[in-house]
């Protein structure tokens, strides 16, 4: 962290950049907030610890329209959202230094309670210069030491790689966190009979309150103006009434971003009710993946998507019934 | 009358054959190595169903003359196979004597002089396909 | 909200005898902004037209929803009464409550209903409809032909008489085609090449035709009106505009071993040639694939031999890109394979050939120099059986299922020649069904059988059998006599069936003009549009579009003309005014569209946008209204829905699915 | 005072379910929020904080509020019929009671809603004292005690026992109906629990945390502070603080086309959307800036300048927990402070 | 509501067609007289491309209980292509309908052409009938639009 706020400092001072956009100390222990600094001072504030997990590429669609380059600090699967907007001219790569932060892996505090922790009051162990192997978490009924995966979020336990996509320069370690396979769980949906696929979505998505969390931290979701907030569309919907959100909003939203999401898990992380969002955007890849060969989004800035290119032997929407388990 | 509407049918669900679909050109019976022996000849069996005159192919020399070498349903431009109508006749006609499917296995037991060679033909020649 | 009439035809008893119409007039009666419901036993009269006109203006109407036949139908008749009434014709709509409702069910009650349901969508749709205004685009007076048979020349001379600059592009060496490769032409007996040269000639002297032979279309783009193409004019090896024409070359020509396409393959030309005597222009082709100096580097006696120094082996393929108005395509046609027609042994024996190779065999300046003999020994043959059928009117997949419809005329043809010139040789026909519809056809095939006795037989041959002794045995039926016929021939001749020239799809992917599961380019409608493809500006002329026989062929050619010229007449077309539109304010320019456009209509702007009082630059779509052809698969694309389509917006068709699904 | 035992609660919840629908705790996919209770449901009163407040059970997250229904060309209006059930929602905590408090000054002040009115008039709150406070709960700040809650019944779960005070009429009345499943006790136990409460309170991070300077005689100088400027940069404008928020009252009003009438609801808003107070002309609002401000201002200022000082945070901690980009109002009064100091 | 309409199901379907050839093969089953259930209302689109799967979720949320989209047969799409986007965009939607438990019967596409009339109808007796085997979309209607 600190090499990350000196090379900041230093970029700062050259002119090389005019702000630095990067991540600010909370004031409990695992709340740092995405920040723009914009000198010294500021960066004694910097914070880059197993709690930055926020995604700062959206950020800079903002940040292109500033005066001067702006530093951001992309992990390695922030990248491929950066790289994904560059691919749609939503940003500007020229107001860009990008700094490729390492990553052993985000936590998820609600996953640290999960252990059985309330009133947390500090976590140990989260450092970048940490091994990340144990967490120590000191709440108010009790100190409790748990280890790092079972507090990481449930991106990182399939993470896509700790390589960065596009940046200038790289800081800090990373360390492998995939334990998991990335599309087991949308296979065991998949394996379920149609009424029990049906039971499990709509149990899940009743919770939602259309809060648009999940919307507006997705670097896919960059409309200036959503579909689901124009009256042009007659789409505009704020409610949380029966059967409409866990449907149309979130197959839409899905289907929007189709061939664009990069899995970078944000919609789950943010999700206030945690419901698992991610297993939509997951089964339009892994059908991409099976169906029109193995794409990444924002892997390759020259690559056709899977939604605006065809080849002639594509196969028919009949496969949909016959690969279907239910 | 009736009974040979319902016959036709049966002949056409075990064909799997739509006679309407013939177009006469004869090409069946222009390649039949048995035309010679046969009463009602190839092209005719495919009228013979479409007009639901059932009763005279079941008497029919024709039915035990063919070889089941389905020349007529490999030439066949409009993919009538009369060869298989005229096979579907002589399940029929087995079958009314209660002698029902049979499958390639059984048939070495139940061999029975009274079983016509050209239903065993017909058979082993389907079943090898 | 509009103020919308709805008018409802019976069509006769079309519609009225299964549709309620007085119930549809009550019903849209009660629906929001309906001001005005009636109906007419025939809205598309004179009458009935006349009574939309009044409504409009004694009811000042918005909209309009006719409750009639398919919009296919008559769109256009109501949109343009609607416009002499005043009233913009994009803001009517059809309910189509006769093909989609009234004839297709039985009971008055649900047919009633659904009608019912189909107007109220309309009127949902109307609602939402706004006035568009047909822009206009210019028309280059310019026609390009591809192909250059019978049919690409009688288009181009007719298009070059009315006054066009016409270009043919055809792909072998000499304008042409398949007519130039017939001996006798039927029903008249005429000499094909004595009717054929002069119309290349012609074709060739014209002052308004220029012909680009031994040359491909490239690519197209634009629309109509104005099309850009690239053709390919492949590299010849001799200087046009230096060669005589004087034959040396091909004479000199060490290497005589090619495969002579002209005729079928039967016999062999040097690698430099012209494909026959008469041809056009009368310039040899260095065949590089054959060639030796090509092949090896050593020869180059043509170029030796050339007194006009025209033979340049270094000449290259050259991209010509010229724009035309409107595009006719003439591209032929072929014989089919015949490599899966085992029983009729033609890959085995020489002796079994196809009708176009008879008339090769037939023509004096065939392989056979018109003497009518065995390929395998030479000997003249006494028994003659020709096969009607060879691929035709087959259900399976190794022929086609159409009927070729020339071949029993040429059969027919074919055997009275024969009779004629050769009275000893014994001609048999086997047919399934003899077709002649045609001035003086069947008066011909009759006397065919009556004066020439020729040996018709109903029925189809099952094989043919090559013998040792260099006989074919052919076997059929006869299904007259009930009888199986076993026949010795000496020569067979199969009436294959033929197919559109191979390079037609691809070219009708070039020109996003629509072909059949058959490979035939489609009509914009079977009996009222056949000489027109769907495809604004895109016309066909002969086999191309399905098989014809030359009168035919040569009638189409010229309706394809006037259709071509007609266009060619106007200065400005007006445009589908129902094309895409941006909305720069939600628009956020992340290309998505333009990676979909089939027509390349969608570019990017950098433009100072007020967006509800913050100003900024913004990149964002920019549609060319005259290039987009409204398919609207960027409205899909675009994730914010900034791209629309004007006359089926989205909130359009929303309304539709909610009064449907009300 | 009352008690039972912790075991016997599900009979508890039957019985007042039996008379009256029961709005409580229940964990569905691993999210505990206020549900109608039902046999199946899975009650759960050991998560301290419910996402959403209790805030839906008074004022829902839509509801509507007529039906416009079409015969020929003529339109009939029906009008939603207003609650007119007692129902009894249980374990809401010292927070979410007074959330409900700021709600009532916004609605059953002139205009009275009247679709809230009723659903306050039939509501009973049965409040519980939060066992372990947690450390982004600071409704000390505002003066609550989370070891005595309001409600019309206050109760403490106390190990196995769950204690059961009646304060008001309603509670009287609901006690009675259940009192064969009650049993009487002595206060010792409860009062030891309120102690042991209130010595975690004394330790929790924000306890601490003061909000002198905010009032509603600052509007000027806290408006056009330039600390809005950077304080913003992070928020999402999502809806998440807002939703969870149990004394956030805005709501728009919207039309549904169900096919067979249109239905005019009204929906919890969110003054962090874009489109929030649009009109036609535009937005008064028209930068995330503006509308992050109004939320804090309204909470911290506006509100207890129109209500006697009474601010609209109850220190429940919801959005502490729950943003995405943790921002959250301490942090913001935290910023204050902090520039202040320098 | 008469109660009558309890018992007997009548489904709603919502067939998009594109105006070159599957409309027009749809006019050519109505001029051959070619029969098909009255439940199937169709909306002309000018390709299979414009159909937007929000429409399609839209008239699942109104209540329809099929919907059925018809497009050029691939190669032949009169925008050239079209309908290939289209057969993406569709195998994708479709699938995540399958995924989130809507019965896959009750989505298809189907290529007819204009000549294909016979196709057109056979198509609409069969997507009928599986959808009354199907019966009434009670998994994705909205609540509100339930009656």
């Amino acid at each position: 962290m600190q090499e990350l706020i000196t090379r900041a400092k230093e970029l700062l001072a050259d002119g090389t950049v005019a702000r630095v956009l990067g991540w600010k100390a909370g004031d409990l222990e695992y709340n740092p907030q995405p920040a723009f600094f914009t000198n010294e001072k500021e960066l004694e504030e910097f914070v880059y610890n197993g709690f930055c997990g926020a995604n700062l590429s959206k950020y800079m669609i903002e940040a292109s329209k500033l005066e001067g380059k702006t530093l951001i600090c992309l992990k390695p699967c922030d990248s491929y959202s950066f790289q994904q907007l560059m691919k749609e001219h939503r940003i500007d790569r020229e107001k860009a230094y990008i700094i490729g932060v390492g990553c052993k892996g985000k936590l998820d505090i609600d996953r640290i309670k999960a252990n059985g922790l309330k009133g947390v009051t500090g976590v140990t162990g989260a450092e970048l210069t940490d091994d990340c192997e144990e967490l120590c978490v000191t709440t108010l009924y009790g100190d409790k030491k748990i280890p790092y995966a079972d507090g990481m979020l449930e991106r990182c336990s399939v993470c896509k790689g700790k390589e960065h996509m596009i940046c200038d320069e790289q800081i800090g370690e990373s360390k492998d966190t995939k334990t998991g396979e990335r599309f087991a769980k949308v296979a065991a949906v998949e394996e379920m009979s149609s009424a029990e696929k049906f039971a499990f979505f709509q149990k899940e998505l009743s919770k939602c309150i259309r809060c648009n969390a999940c919307r507006n931290v997705c670097p896919a979701c960059s409309c200036r103006k959503c579909v689901f907030d124009s009256t042009k569309f007659d789409s505009a919907q704020k409610a949380n009434v029966d059967s409409f959100e866990e449907k149309m909003f979130h197959i839409i939203r899905a289907f929007h971003v189709a061939g664009r999401c990069t899995d970078c898990g944000e919609c789950s992380r943010v999700c206030p009710q945690g419901i698992p969002l991610h297993l939509f955007n997951r089964k339009f890849i892994k059908d991409i993946n099976e169906l029109y060969g193995e794409y990444q989004a924002g892997a390759d800035i020259e690559a056709k998507a899977p939604l605006t290119s065809y080849v002639f032997e594509d196969v028919e929407p009949s496969v949909v019934a016959e690969r279907s388990k239910s | 009358m009736k009974s040979e509407k319902k016959q036709a049918e049966k002949i056409k669900e075990i064909s799997g054959v739509n006679p309407l679909k013939c177009m006469k050109c004869g090409k069946c019976s222009a390649t039949c190595p048995s035309f010679a022996e046969m009463d009602i000849k190839p092209h005719q069996f495919v009228s013979y169903v479409q007009n639901e005159e059932i009763e005279e192919l079941t008497k029919s020399v024709s039915l035990w003359k063919c070889l089941s070498c389905f020349a007529c349903v490999e030439r066949c431009p409009r993919d009538v196979k009369p060869g298989k109508i005229i096979d579907a006749v002589r399940q029929l006609v087995e079958r009314e004597k209660d002698g029902d499917y049979l499958s390639p296995n059984e048939i070495p037991e139940l061999l029975d002089p009274e079983i016509p060679q050209q239903l065993l033909v017909s058979a082993f020649r389907r079943y090898r396909r | 909200m509009q103020r919308i009439g709805v008018f409802v035809c019976h069509c006769g008893s079309n519609i009225a005898a299964t549709v309620d119409v007085k119930k549809v007039v009550e019903m849209a009666m009660c629906e929001p902004g309906v001001v005005h419901a009636e109906d007419y036993p025939y809205m598309c009269s004179e009458a009935g037209q006349a009574k939309i006109q009044a409504a409009i203006k004694e009811k000042n109407l918005g909209g309009v929803v006719v409750c009639s036949c398919s919009p296919r139908m008559h769109e256009n008749t109501f949109r343009k009464a609607a416009e002499k009434a005043g009233l913009n014709p994009y803001m009517v709509e059809i309910a189509n409550i006769r093909e989609h409702c009234s004839w297709i069910h039985k009971n008055m009650e649900e047919a009633t209903e659904k009608a019912v349901i189909l107007m109220k969508a309309a009127v949902a749709k109307v609602n939402l409809n706004t006035p568009l205004q047909a822009g206009e685009s210019r028309v280059t007076k310019r026609a390009l032909v591809i192909g250059g048979g019978i049919a690409g020349i009688q288009t181009a001379l007719d298009i070059a008489e009315a006054g066009y600059p016409v270009d043919i592009v055809e792909k072998t060496p000499s304008i042409g085609g398949r007519m130039s490769q017939l001996d006798k032409t039927f029903p008249t007996l005429d000499c094909s090449a004595c009717i054929l040269t002069p119309k290349m000639v012609e074709a060739n002297a014209h002052p308004n035709i220029n012909i680009y032979t031994y040359s491909e279309v490239e690519k197209v783009s634009g629309f109509v009106g104005d099309f850009t193409v690239d053709i390919r004019k492949k590299a010849r090896s001799v200087d046009m505009s230096k060669c005589t024409g004087c034959g040396v070359c091909q004479e000199k020509c060490p290497n005589k071993k090619t495969p002579n396409e002209f005729n079928r393959g039967l016999n062999n030309r040097s690698a430099i040639y012209t494909p026959f005597a008469q041809a056009i222009p009368n310039v040899p082709v260095i065949d590089r694939e054959h060639c030796t100096k090509f092949l090896t580097g050593k020869c180059g006696i043509c170029a030796k031999v050339c007194q006009a120094g025209a033979v340049d082996y270094e000449q290259q393929d050259e991209i010509i890109t010229e724009k035309y108005g409107a595009i006719v395509v003439a591209t032929g046609f072929n014989m089919i394979n015949l490599d899966k027609y085992d029983e009729y042994a033609y890959s085995q024996s020489k002796d079994v050939i196809t009708s176009l190779e008879l008339e090769r065999i037939m023509n004096a300046a065939g392989p056979t120099k018109g003497h009518l003999e065995r390929l395998s020994d030479g000997k003249a043959p006494k028994e003659m059986v020709f096969i009607q059928c060879v691929g035709s009117r087959c259900a399976d997949k190794r022929g086609k299922s159409y009927c070729s419809k020339i071949c029993c005329m040429y059969t027919a043809k074919h055997a009275m020649l024969i009779r004629d010139k050769y009275p000893d040789v014994n001609v048999t026909v086997f047919y399934i069904d003899v077709r002649t519809p045609g001035k003086n056809f069947d008066e011909f095939y009759r006397r065919a059988v009556e004066e020439y006795g020729v040996n018709y037989i109903k029925g189809q041959v099952g094989k043919v059998i090559p013998q040792p002794d260099g006989k074919l045995l052919v076997q059929g039926s006869d299904l007259l006599s009930n009888k199986q016929i076993l026949k010795e021939a000496d020569m067979v001749v199969l009436a294959a069936a033929i197919e559109p020239e191979p390079g037609v799809r691809n070219i009708a992917t070039m020109l996003t003009a629509s072909i059949d599961t058959n490979d035939f380019l489609t009509e914009a409608h079977a009996k009222l549009r056949p000489v027109e493809s769907p495809t604004a500006g895109i016309f066909l002329s002969g086999v191309c579009q399905g098989p014809k026989d030359i009168p035919e062929t040569v009638s189409q050619a010229g309706a394809a003309a006037v259709k071509a010229i007609g266009l060619l007449a106007k200065d400005k077309l007006t445009t589908n005014p129902c094309t895409a539109k941006a909305d720069e304010l939600m628009c956020n320019g992340c290309s998505q569209c333009a990676n979909v456009c089939p027509y390349g209509a969608i570019s990017y702007e950098t433009k100072l946008i007020n967006d509800h009082g913050v100003r900024e630059d913004r990149r964002v779509a920019v549609v060319n209204s005259a290039l987009c052809q409204g398919c609207g698969a960027c409205t899909v694309t675009c994730p914010s829905g900034a791209m629309d389509l004007q006359g089926f917006s989205n909130r359009q068709i929303l309304a539709e699915v909610d009064a449907i699904c009300r | 005072m009352k008690k039972i035992a912790k075991e016997a609660l599900p009979m508890l919840y039957k019985k007042i379910a039996e008379a009256k629908e029961l709005i409580i705790p229940v964990k569905v996919c691993g999210q505990t929020n206020y549900k109608v209770w039902t046999e199946d449901a899975e009650v759960d009163l050991d998560t301290l904080k419910t996402v959403k407040s209790a805030k839906d059970a008074f004022f829902p997250q839509s509801e509507t509020l007529y039906t416009v229904k079409k015969e020929d060309k003529k339109l009939h209006i029906e009008p939603e019929a207003l609650k007119n059930q007692e129902f009894v929602v249980f374990g809401m905590k010292a927070c979410d009671v007074q959330g409900v408090a700021v709600l009532d000054k916004v609605f059953l002040v002139d205009p009275v809603d009247s679709f809230y009115a009723a659903r306050r008039e039939h509501g009973i709150i049965v409040s519980m004292a939060c066992h372990e406070p947690e450390e982004t709960c600071f409704c000390k700040a505002f003066g609550l005690d989370a070891a005595a809650p309001a409600g019309d019944v206050v109760t403490w779960m106390v190990g196995d026992e769950l204690y059961w005070n009646p304060v008001t009429k309603k509670g009287e009345d609901l006690t009675a109906m259940v009192a064969e499943l009650l049993t009487d006790a002595d206060e010792k136990a409860v009062e030891a629990e309120k102690e042991s409460i209130k010595k975690i309170v004394e330790k929790l991070p924000y306890s601490n945390l003061s909000l002198e300077g905010w009032n509603g005689s600052v509007l000027d100088e806290k408006f056009n502070s330039p600390i809005w400027e950077t304080l913003f940069k992070p928020c999402l404008a999502c809806g998440t603080c807002t939703f969870v928020c149990p004394t956030c009252q805005c709501y728009d009003i919207k039309d549904y086309d169900t096919g067979h009438g249109v239905q005019r609801y009204r929906c919890w808003d969110s003054c962090m959307y874009s489109d929030f107070t649009m009109m036609a002309h535009g937005n008064n609002r028209n930068s995330q800036m503006q509308r992050f401000r109004q939320r804090f201002m309204h909470k911290l200022v506006y509100f207890p300048a129109n209500n006697d000082g009474m601010y609209s945070c109850v220190g429940c901690g919801r959005c502490v927990e729950k943003c995405p980009s943790s921002l959250n109002i301490v942090k913001v009064i935290k910023a204050f402070e902090k520039k202040e100091e320098k | 509501m008469s109660i009558n309409n309890n018992s007997e199901f009548k489904p709603k379907i919502v067939a998009f067609c594109c105006n070159w050839c599957s409309y027009a093969g749809a006019d050519l089953a109505g001029s051959s007289r070619l029969t098909y259930p009255a439940d199937v209302k169709i909306i002309r689109v000018p390709c299979s491309c414009r159909v937007n799967p929000m429409f399609i979720l839209r008239a699942f949320e109104k209540g329809a209980d099929g919907v059925i989209l018809c497009g050029c047969h691939p190669g032949d799409c009169h925008y050239t292509s079209g309908n290939f986007y289209a057969r993406r965009r569709m195998t994708l939607l479709f699938s995540m309908l399958d995924y989130i438990g809507v019965e896959n019967g009750r989505t298809r596409v189907e290529w007819v052409s204009a000549a294909e009339g016979v196709k057109f109808s056979a198509t609409m007796n069969s997507f009928v009938e599986k959808i009354y085997s199907l019966g009434k979309n009670v998994r994705l209607e909205d609540l509100r639009c339930k009656n």
